[in-house]
Formats: structure tokens, sequence, C-alpha cells
């Protein structure tokens, strides 16, 4: 029953497929799991908009949305219909082809990562050998649409914002990678599905989560910078800093355009959150032995939810970097500790079992941290913000 | 020798052996952290350098203490730990390194000066704002100096050996805002790698010849009975074989870093550099490891040699090392005499004592010349601190002639030095320098070869008394004649100071001939106490001593107790004024390098002009006149048909060379076009004559 | 001789064309990532998932988007008034034709001992990892080297000179 | 089992490389010349990758090594490439090949 449960979404697939000639199988069955993915992700996007307008109004010691619907559940409703029925604008000026494939890339560059995200035990699109590969390869891509939409639409606060967004993407993909890179030194596979499997053991019915090391633990703190960054969000907005450029590099877009590039946004999130709480928080596994006859796919999905409340509630809490703040954390400190990262992991794999390692390790990372993170950012002049008042 | 056979080697690594890697790796790991700390973070700093020192020290002592039992167990301990560095092709280059005698001696000496060494250099380098930079240097220096002693596989050893160069490079210059400090390092680097290239070329002849790295490798090693076998088979041209070759090669190299004759310009003025670099580099460590290098391949250096009795026997290699050796301690001697810079007389000296070692090591086998480098490695240390106090009580004075009475201002470093000097001039039978120098000089006098050196050897030793004596009556006696007033020195800097002194003369009771002590610990002989003295031999030790005596004597009866004001002439100036002028201007060793090979130079580029004006121009035109008569010839013969031909293909050449030019017209697309064509069509011809 | 072939190859071939030719240089150097995106399809293809990856990642993710930014610094955006083919463009077409000629050429001259088909080599990213640390691995360290020393010197040749940035 | 014959693989690399050739050759701006090596590179790792494929040995991995790495160095060079097409832009204030012809030999 339980393992029903666990399975009911392969089940379910394959008695849709078995009615089909094995010829059809197949594809038809990817066909089924990609419109899986398509439609479920937007659903989440819907509920979270809400979330979100709702937390931080909370945080702001405000109501969220109120007036549509139910506590303003409906509100995602609203929103969808005004988007889709605005009238599209596009400027004059604009590259109109470009400023017309910009939304579209990122889109689908940003679902292309869920291929191999394993979403529950069995669970996933494509179980591919490079897998965390394939994903980074599509997040790359992401950047090209942001400089596409900031560039084609010939408008100086969209070119900015294309800039920095892509000049922070940049540099916060390669402590993406770098923080990951442990995982796979330590799982021994680029395979999403392998490193889950390498994290699936219990010890007195606790977890065997990578969190749970010191390297696995700062390379997680370090991947979350890192992946906040990497989805434009706050505290690393600054692509779309209201305050500072109009929208960003979506400032030309408007109706449904604009609801791309917002959902893209969502969605890039929740599949770097996904590939957080694979990478780090053992994916689909349950946080207890005792609890493992809940579902794979519930924890997955709870995972990913938590994480993405923290980064709503970080939103609420941190104010926006400067940019050469922003720079100099991203060349001066997540870099430096994402490469000691590395060497600490590779020592912990050498010193064999033992309270030792643990030790050593540790030490080595708080007193990086303490050198690095206070000395270095200090003499870097990288300390509170100072403002200039116009006079 | 023979008796070593009775011995058996033990070869497996014991656990000390395992752990030997440490003593190197500790002050390299300490100067890798000092190099990133900021720089008012001075105490700690030298806090790091001394302490990874001091622990390399301890280890170094526990791994002598493991030879020691060993021996005297009676066994000739020869561990080594060797491994696989990468895999070139299917080659693996291996490192590894030795424990015995030979280095576990030079360890403990290396480690122990060098803490006296950074410890007196906290006192002198304090006002020094480039302090951690100092430290990071000197450590790193010690690191590799280690390295050396410790390398089993002459890859490490080479690899070490330019650390050691980079190191000595970097401390000369180490106030690089002077010119001449500058000048110097560049000097030192540039000199010692002339001997390099040849060291080099050696290393590789060896690897060509035994293809192994390793020096032991339990019996697959370079320096073992079969490698050394191999090499003796093959005969060059004057009676020279592959092993006495490849030893004159390596030779070179140790000539170069240890100040030998045609390679020494550079020692002298690598007295730019802070004293305490002085005393480590150039007298105690570095220019040492040129002797010990040698003393490491003595093996390859004596291979094929015959031991009569006592003496062991001579190959070419080691003629060579004696008459270079000998030469360069008489050399160096005369210039010290004429010096008037405190530092530099002290260079002179060292460059003097190293050809002693090299002319021990020729004639006296291992034993005696590494005793020698021991004891003067102390003794040396020990004057060059001393002069360093001197310097930093005199004001930063260096010129002998504005010195003097300091006797009576800087008490202790009078002493100390005074124990240094008597041990330099070998002072009978107190001191080290005696017993040591003594044991060349009469191993000289067994020598089969020759007995000039043996006489070289003996007026060297009249010499050095004489220069010390010189040095010391300026310096200490007389009245003060420099500026401001002379202090002594802080405890920090004199408590070395007394505790070289100590071993100065206590070293010589482990080298007495009635108990040598450290030749048969070196060549696996049992210690043995007897009172066995070859004939003459009690002559021989009267004749040093009547040598000294005379040296000191003749020294203090030109230089002693008066004090001349600085600028009139010296006393030997006055007796004879050429000799003096001579030894003034360094025997003009530099001026003849300048008037040899860049004059060479200068002569060559002249000739090379020479050649292209006159020769070469000269050819065009007279090749260019018989094509004039040639063509002279055409027109009496067949004027039109040959004029017009000339005339064409003279056209076609010119708007060739025009088209030429009108390619060459820096704009790089041209030039990729042109390289494109150019595939094409070489590929065409090849597939053309590919295609059946 | 697979239909999805031709259509990936047709993709490769004509972003590398409107790269060539498309006037805007924005719009080439996105025509140039089509061009990538086709390769490492065809990397794909042949069953080199890795190559294929890294190939999208390198090229989309960083080369791509270095041309951009260097296109935007020079103001490549705008497009010349004196047009933006050079003078002896005839040429260059001419000879460009003409290597493609010879390559076909030589292709064709050999395609009779070319091998047809191939069975699918049974490789993991493992191996490929395990290549790269044993057989692989002095060569490897070699590339490390040279990034970081191109990293350096494109710093330091794109780097502003010292009276421009104190003034 | 793949049935593709080499011979085409071959064929598309010769022509993006001749391709590429081309934009090195016809364009003036010195950007393009680089897009246009970049896709030279690109056509002969495709080279390589297709013979690795084909070869006697795909278990060595020679070919696809070699692809890799040239993979790594083509992003160092164009590194380097655009770096200096910045600092001539800074200081000819173009980058037009046409008028980059002051070495003249």
């Amino acid at each position: 029953m339980i393992e029903r449960l666990d399975q009911i979404f392969v089940l379910l697939k394959h008695w849709l497929v078995g009615y089909l000639p094995a010829s059809w199988q197949i594809p038809v069955g990817v066909v089924i799991s990609v419109a899986c993915i398509v439609g479920l992700y937007p659903a989440l996007f819907a509920i979270t908009t809400v979330l979100e307008r709702k937390g931080v109004g909370r945080i702001q010691n405000r109501l969220g949305p109120n007036r549509v619907g139910p506590y303003g559940i409906l509100q995602p409703m609203a929103d969808g219909i005004k988007s889709l029925t605005k009238e599209d604008i596009v400027p004059t000026s604009a590259d109109a082809v470009v400023h017309f494939l910009a939304p579209i890339i990122l889109v689908v560059t940003v679902f292309m990562g869920f291929a191999v995200l394993p979403m529950g035990r069995n669970m996933v699109l494509v179980d591919m050998d490079a897998g965390l590969l394939f994903y980074f390869a599509m997040g790359a891509s992401t950047e090209l649409s942001v400089f596409m939409a900031g560039w084609s639409s010939r408008n100086k606060y969209s070119l900015l914002g294309a800039m920095r967004g892509v000049a922070q993407m940049i540099s916060y993909e390669v402590a993406l990678l770098l923080s990951s890179v442990v995982i796979v030194m330590m799982a021994g596979s680029l395979s999403l599905v392998k490193i889950v499997e390498a994290q699936n053991h219990y010890t007195w019915g606790l977890p065997h989560w990578y969190i749970f090391t010191p390297w696995g633990f700062a390379g997680f703190l370090m991947y979350a910078i890192a992946g906040t960054a990497e989805t434009n969000r706050s505290p690393f907005d600054l692509p779309e800093g209201e305050s500072e450029l109009v929208a960003g590099y979506h400032t030309e877009y408007s109706g449904f355009k604009f609801a791309l590039f917002f959902l893209g946004e969502y969605v890039a999130m929740f599949s770097i959150s996904g590939l957080g709480s694979t990478l780090f928080l053992g994916g689909w596994m349950a946080p207890l032995a005792v609890l493992q006859f809940v579902p794979s796919w519930i924890w997955f999905f709870g995972k990913l939810f938590v994480s993405v409340d923290v980064v709503i509630w970080m939103r609420g809490t941190l104010p926006r970097l400067r940019q050469d703040q922003l720079m100099n954390f991203a060349w001066k400190f997540v870099l430096p500790m994402c490469l000691l990262n590395l060497f600490v992991a590779g020592l912990w794999r050498f010193m064999g079992d033992g309270w030792l390692r643990w030790a050593v390790c540790s030490v080595i990372l708080i007193l990086a941290y303490v050198s690095i993170g206070r000395e270095g950012m200090r003499r870097k002049h990288f300390g509170p913000r100072s403002y200039r008042y116009a006079e | 020798m023979q008796e070593a056979i009775a011995f058996t080697p033990q070869i497996d690594a014991s656990g000390i052996t395992q752990w030997l890697w440490l003593i190197p790796a500790l002050p390299i790991l300490a100067s890798g952290i000092i190099s990133v700390l900021k720089q008012p973070r001075r105490k700690l700093a030298s806090n790091l350098a001394i302490g990874s020192l001091g622990i390399s020290l301890l280890i170094a002592i526990t791994a002598f203490a493991h030879v020691l039992s060993g021996w005297s167990h009676g066994y000739a301990v020869r561990e080594v730990v060797n491994f696989s560095w990468i895999q070139v092709g299917t080659q693996p280059v291996e490192l590894g390194w030795v424990l015995d005698p030979l280095s576990a001696v030079m360890l403990v000496m290396v480690t122990f000066v060098g803490l006296l060494i950074f410890i007196y250099s906290t006192g002198y380098m304090e006002q020094d704002e480039n302090y951690t930079r100092f430290f990071c240097f000197l450590a790193l220096f010690a690191g590799a100096m280690l390295g050396v002693v410790i390398a089993n596989s002459i890859l490490l050893l080479f690899m070490c050996w330019e650390l050691v160069g980079l190191t000595s490079y970097l401390l000369i210059g180490f106030w690089y805002q002077r010119p001449s400090a500058a000048a110097a390092a560049r000097k030192a680097f540039i000199t010692t790698r002339v001997g390099d290239i040849f060291f080099l070329l050696g290393i590789v002849w060896l690897f060509a010849q035994t293809g192994t790295l390793l020096f032991y490798d339990h019996g697959a090693g370079s320096l073992e009975q079969l490698a050394l076998g191999g090499l003796l088979i093959h005969h060059s041209h004057w009676g020279l074989t592959a092993a006495g070759a490849i030893g004159l090669l390596i030779f070179a190299g140790a000539a170069g870093k240890s100040g030998q004759l045609p390679l020494h310009v550079w020692l002298p003025d690598a007295m730019e550099g802070p004293t305490p670099v002085s005393a480590l580099i150039h007298a105690a460590t570095m220019v040492a490891a040129g002797v010990y290098l040698v003393a490491r391949v003595y093996p390859l250096m004596s291979a094929g040699a015959i031991a009569h009795g006592e003496a062991p026997g001579t190959t070419p290699a080691l003629m060579v090392i004696t008459w270079v050796g000998a030469s360069t301690a008489v050399f160096a001697a005369l210039i010290a005499i004429a010096q008037n810079d405190i530092k530099r007389i002290l260079a002179y000296s060292t460059v003097s004592q190293l050809g002693y070692m090299m002319a021990g090591l020729g004639v006296g086998g291992v034993a005696v010349g590494m005793f020698h480098l021991i004891t003067h490695a102390f003794f040396k240390a020990l004057l060059f601190m001393g002069a360093g106090s001197v310097i930093h009580g005199a004001h930063e004075e260096q010129d002998v002639r504005r010195m003097g009475g300091l006797r009576k201002y800087m008490p202790w470093t009078f002493y100390t030095y005074a124990a240094g000097m008597l041990a330099l001039c070998g002072f009978p039978l107190v001191f080290s320098g005696f017993w040591s120098k003594d044991a060349i000089i009469e191993a000289a006098s067994h020598w089969r070869t020759a007995r000039t050196p043996y006489f070289m050897l003996l007026f060297g030793a009249l010499l050095t008394a004489f220069y010390m004596t010189r040095q010391v009556s300026y310096v200490f006696f007389g009245e003060y004649r420099g500026h401001g007033h002379a202090h002594e020195s802080p405890r920090v800097m004199t408590a070395p100071l007394a505790i070289l002194a100590l071993f100065a003369v206590l070293l010589g009771a482990l080298g007495t001939p009635a108990w040598p002590w450290f030749k048969n610990f070196l060549e696996d002989h049992p210690a043995a106490f007897a009172w066995k003295f070859e004939p003459g031999f009690g002559g021989l030790l009267l004749t040093s001593s009547v040598i000294v005596g005379l040296g000191l004597g003749l020294g203090w009866w030109l230089y002693g107790n008066r004090s001349p004001r600085a600028e009139e002439p010296d006393a030997l100036q006055k007796a004879v004024p050429p000799l003096w002028n001579v030894l003034a201007n360094r025997l003009y060793v530099d001026e003849l390098y300048g008037a040899t090979v860049i004059a060479f130079y200068y002569w060559w580029a002249k000739v090379a002009d020479w050649i292209d004006r006159d020769i070469w121009g000269d050819m065009v035109a007279t090749i260019a006149l018989l094509f004039k008569g040639w063509a002279q010839l055409n027109r009496f013969l067949d004027a039109k048909m040959v004029d017009g031909a000339f005339d064409k293909g003279c056209e076609e050449i010119y708007n060739g060379g025009g088209i030429l030019a009108r390619v060459q017209n820096g704009r790089g697309q041209i030039y990729l076009r042109l390289l494109a064509v150019a595939v094409v069509i070489l590929a065409a011809i090849l597939i053309w004559s590919g295609r059946q | 001789m697979g239909f999805v072939f031709y259509l990936i190859s047709a993709f490769a071939v004509g972003g590398a064309l409107a790269a060539v030719l498309l006037k805007n240089l924005v719009h080439a150097a996105l025509a140039l990532t089509i061009a990538f995106f086709g390769l490492a399809l065809l990397f794909l293809r042949l069953d080199a998932q890795f190559a294929g990856f890294a190939q999208i990642l390198v090229y989309v993710g960083a080369v791509a988007i270095l041309v951009v930014f260097a296109i935007l610094l020079t103001r490549g955006s705008e497009i010349p008034k004196e047009g933006v083919f050079s003078k002896g463009w005839i040429a260059g077409l001419a000879i460009s034709a003409a290597v493609f000629a010879v390559l076909a050429w030589a292709v064709l001259q050999a395609a009779p001992w070319l091998p047809n088909e191939a069975a699918t080599p049974a490789l993991t990213v493992n191996d490929i990892g395990n290549a790269l640390m044993s057989r692989y691995v002095l060569p490897l360290e070699i590339i490390a080297v040279l990034l970081t020393a191109a990293l350096l010197g494109a710093v330091i040749v794109a780097m502003h000179e010292k009276e421009k940035t104190n003034q | 089992m793949i049935v593709t014959p080499l011979a085409a693989y071959l064929i598309v690399a010769a022509l993006i490389f001749a391709i590429g050739l081309a934009g090195a050759l016809v364009r003036r701006n010195a950007i393009l010349v680089l897009i246009g090596i970049e896709l030279m590179l690109n056509a002969a790792n495709l080279n390589l990758i297709a013979f690795w494929r084909y070869g006697p040995h795909p278990e060595l991995l020679t070919g696809m090594m070699f692809a890799i790495f040239s993979i790594a160095v083509a992003a160092a060079e164009a590194a380097v490439g655009l770096g200096l097409v910045i600092s001539i832009y800074r200081h000819a204030k173009t980058t037009d090949l046409e008028l980059m012809n002051r070495m003249k030999g």
C-alpha cells in the first residue's frame, strides 16, 4: 500500500501508457512526464506568488493581497487573466525578433533543468549520466536570454539591468558549480539519481545527508548564496532593482511576455531549490528513518517549499547589495571559500573514518571563514554601506 | 673502505626515516605561512621561523641518534625512502630521501647553526621594516638547504639546489633599494647558473647512463656498485671514464655554488646582503652545499680508484678537484690580505676555506673534507655573526680601518670572535680548526700524485693566520677610530656567539688523530681509540703549528697594537707596495673577466662585422663582376637574344619584388588569406599524390 | 543516415552562416550561439555527452557572453557606414570556398575506406574522469596553468592604464 | 549502433570550417574574425569527436580528450583575444581591421 502511494505517479503513467502499442509507449510516456512538469510548476508558481506576497506583507507589517477570493487566494488567477488580456507593447526602436525570443528562451532553458531532477523514487524524466553537467549547461544558457531581453529593448535601464544580470550570473555561476563539485567528488557521480542514492542510508534513524558534514554544510551555504544570486532574488536582485533601474532587463516587457519572465524567474527559483535539496538535503529521502512510510515525492516538494520559503523570508529581511559589494563578495569571499571547500572535501575523503577528520575539517573551514570573511572583507572596505546625500 | 665491506648495509627504512621529509617541509611551510602574514605581524613571523626550525632540529637530532645507535651496533645505516613522483611516458620520475651518516651529520649542523642564526637575526634585523619578508626568505632557504641534504634523488637535489640559489639571490638582494645589492644578487645568480648548466648536463648524462635518478635504491641506485661498474666500462679519450666525466660536470656545479676558483667572483659581492645572511648562506650552509654535493657523489668521483693503504687512490675527477681546491685556497687567502671591508675579508677567507674542503675531499676522502666543512661552518658562522655584531656596535661601519679598540667596548664579541679567529687560523691543539685543517694537510702530504698541493695548503694556512691577525688587530686593538660611540650588542645576539664559540673549540675533539671518531663514523669503521701514528705525523703537527705561529707573529709584527688612521696607507702597503696593489685589486680577476670574456665578445662582433663587410661584400662584388664579364662576353657573342632575355629577367624579378612587397602590407586578413591558400595548395598536392 | 542528423547539421551550418553574414554584430553573436548549440547536439549524437554539455557550458555560457560583452564595449552593435565586408571580400570568399573544396575532395577521396558505422562505446563520465586523473593528468595540469595565465593575461590586457583609472 | 557514416560528419565539419574561415577573411570587424576562428575550432572539435567515435579504440578516449582540451584552450583563446580587441579599441578607437595596418613589412 505504502509502496503504491509512493510510486503512485509512476504507476499511473505506466497504466496510461499500457493501452498504447509498444512502439508508442516510450515517446508518449516522455510526453506525459514533460506535460506533468510543464503543468505542475506553473501551478506551484501561482501558489508561491500568493504565499510570497502574503508573507512579505506580514514581514512588512501590512496585509498582502486580500480582495480576490477568500484571503486573496485567487489573486494569481486575476494576475494571470490581467497579463493575458493586457496589450503586448513592443517599443518601436526595439529589435523585434530578439525581443520576442528572449522570454521564450528563458522559460525553455529553465524548464529544461527539471529533466534531470529526481522528484521522487523513480520519478525522473531522464537519468542522465552527466545530469548535473546538463543542468548547469542549461543554467548557463539562461544568461543569454537575459542579455537578449536587455539589449533588444533599446533602453538604458534594460541594458544596464541586463549587463548587471549577466555579470552577476556569470560570477555566481562559478561559485554554484564549485560548491556542487564537492558533492560530485563525494558521490562519485554526476547523475543526480545516483547522488540521492548515495545519501540514502541512516544511522540511528538519522539520515546521511551531505549537509550534515563540515564540507557539506559549507557547500550548502555557498550554494544557497550563489543560487539566490543566480536567480536574481533579493538581496541579489540588482538586475531589476526598482529603486535604481525601473525594472531591469524586463522594463520594456508587458503582458504575456512579462508574465513569462516572471514565471521563468520563479521556476528558476524552484529548480535551484530542487537541485539544492537534491544535492545537500537528500532529495526525496525522509529526514528520519521512521518517517520513510511517507511518499518520497512529498518529501521532495516539502523540502523544495521550505527552501523557497527561506528565500522569500530572506527577500523580506535583507537589504539589497551594491554592485561593487556584490562582485567583491562573489570573487573575494564565495569563490575562495568554495575552492577551500574542495580541498577540505579531499582531506575528508583521505583521512578515513573517525572524529579526527570532523575536527580538522571544521577547524579549517571555520578558520578560513574567520580569516577571509572577517579580516579580508574588512580590509576591502566591505563593511556597512555608506550613503552620500546630494547637496 | 676495506672494513666497510664487513659491515652489513641496512637499507629498510625505519620510523624516523619515514618522517625525515618533515625536516625540510616544516621551514618551507613556515615560510609559506609567513609570506601571507601582514607586515606588522613581526613577532609571529620570527617565532614561526624559529619554531619550525627548532622542531626540525629535534627531528634531525633524533635521526642522528638513530644513525649513531645503528653505527655503534656495527651497521652502516643507509635508509632510503623512494617514491614515484610522476609518470612521464613509461618512465617514472622517482624522488626520495636518504638517511646515512653523511646526511645525518649535515642535518644536525645545518639545523643547529641555522637556528642560532635565526635567533641572532631577530636582534640584527630588528629595525628593518621588511622583517617578515626576511624571515620568509630565511625559512625558505633553510628548508631548501635541508632538502638538498636529505635528497636521495639527484633530481630532487637539483630542485632544492636551484631553490637554494633562488633564495640566496633573494637574500643577497634583500636591500634591493641599493643598486650595489641588486647587482651583487644578479652576479651571484648568474655566476652560479654557469655552474648549474654543467651540473644539469651531468644529471642528464648520469640519467642516460644509469637509467635511474636515485642515488641509493637497494642496489639499483646510480651510486651503487652495479651502476658504477656500468659507468666505468667505456673509456673515452684521455683515460676519462663516463663516471669521471659526469663527476667533473657535477663538480662544475659544486664549484659554482661554493665559489671555487673560476666562479668565485660572486661570493665576496654577496656580502651586500644582511650579515645573518652572510653567516647562514655564505659561510655555513649554502656554499657548503657544493662540498656536500661532491661528498654525496663521492662514489662516482672515486669510482675506479685503487686505494693504496691509508690514502685513498685517485681519479682524474679527484685530481681536478684537488688542484682547483688547493689553488682556490691560496688564491683567495692572498686576496683576503689586502681587503679593508670586514665582511669581504671573511668572504675571501670563506672561499679559501672552501678550497681547503675541496682539496680535502680530493686527497683524503669524504670524512676529511666533511670534517672541515662542519668545523668551518661553526667558526665561520661565529666570525660572521661577530662581524655583524661589530658592524652593529660600530654604527653600520664596515671598514676595518675605521674601527679599533673595540676590545674594551664589546668584550663578549671580542672573546668569541677571538675564539673563532684562532679556530680559523688553526691554533694548535685546542681549537677545532687546527684538527680539521691538519687532517686535510696530512692527507695532502700523503697524496701520491703530486706534492705541490701540500705546499700550497701549508702556504694557505700561513696566509690565513696572517690576514686574520691583521683583521683582528685592526678591529679590536689600538684606539677606536670610528665615529659615534661603540656599544656592545644585545644579549640575543651575543648568546648565539657564545654557543658557537664553545662549539668552535670543542668540535675538534671529534677528529683528533688519536681518536678519529668522525672519520670512522662517516666511513663506517668502528670507532677506535688508538695511539697509532704513522711516521712523520708529529713532524707534520709541528710544521703546521710553526706555520700558524709564523703567520700570527708576522701579522702581529706588522699590525699589532698600532692604530693607523684610515687614510694612511696599510702597513703591508708601506712594506711592499706593488704586491699590495695587486692584492688590493683582488688579483684583477674581475678585470680579467672584463678583459677576456667581454672583450672577446667585442672582438667577435668586430670580426663578424668585418666578415660581413669585406668578405661577404667582396664576394658579392666579385660575383657581380663575373656576371658583368659574362654579359659582356655574351653581348659580343649574341647581343640581341641574351640582352633581351637579361632585361626581361631583370624586369620580372623587379616586378616580382614589387608584388611581394605589396603583399606585405600589415593587414592580418591578407596574411590569413595567404596561409589558407598555402594550405589549399599543400593539401591538394598531398591528396593528389595520395590517390591511386 | 538519419533525418535527425540532417536537421541538426542544417541547424549548425545555418547558425554558422548567419553568424558570418549578419550585419549586426550582436545578431551575429546570437547566431554563433545557435551554431554552438547545433555542434553540441552533434556531439551528443556522437555519444559524447560530456563533451557536448561541456561545449554548451563553455561556449554558450562563457564564450558567447564574452563576445557579446566585447561587442558592447567596443560599440560594435551599430553598423558601420563603410560596410561590414572588407575590400577584398571576393578573394576571401573564393579562398574559403577553395578550402572547403579541398577538404570535401579529401573526404570523398577517403570515403570508401571510412567506417560507416560503429558500435556505441560503453563509456560513462566516470571513465572520462578517471582518464583525466590518471592518463591525462599532465595535460590537465598544463591546461590549468594555461587557463590561469590566460585569465591573468586577459585581465591585464583589457585593464585600463593606471593614469586612466587615477583621473 | 548509429547509421550516419563518418564522411557525413567530416563534410559538415569541413563546411563549418570553411564558413568560419570565410568569416575571418571577409569581415572587417576584429570581433567577428574571432567569431570565425571560434567556428573553425569547433569544426576541428567535431572532427576529433567523430574520429574518436568511429575510431578502432573509443575506450582509449584519445579524441574525446583532445576535444575537451581544445575546448578549454579555445576558452582561454577567446578571453585573451577579446581582451586584445578591447585594448586595441581603446588605443585606435576602432575594431576595423582594414584600418589596422600600421605595421607594414
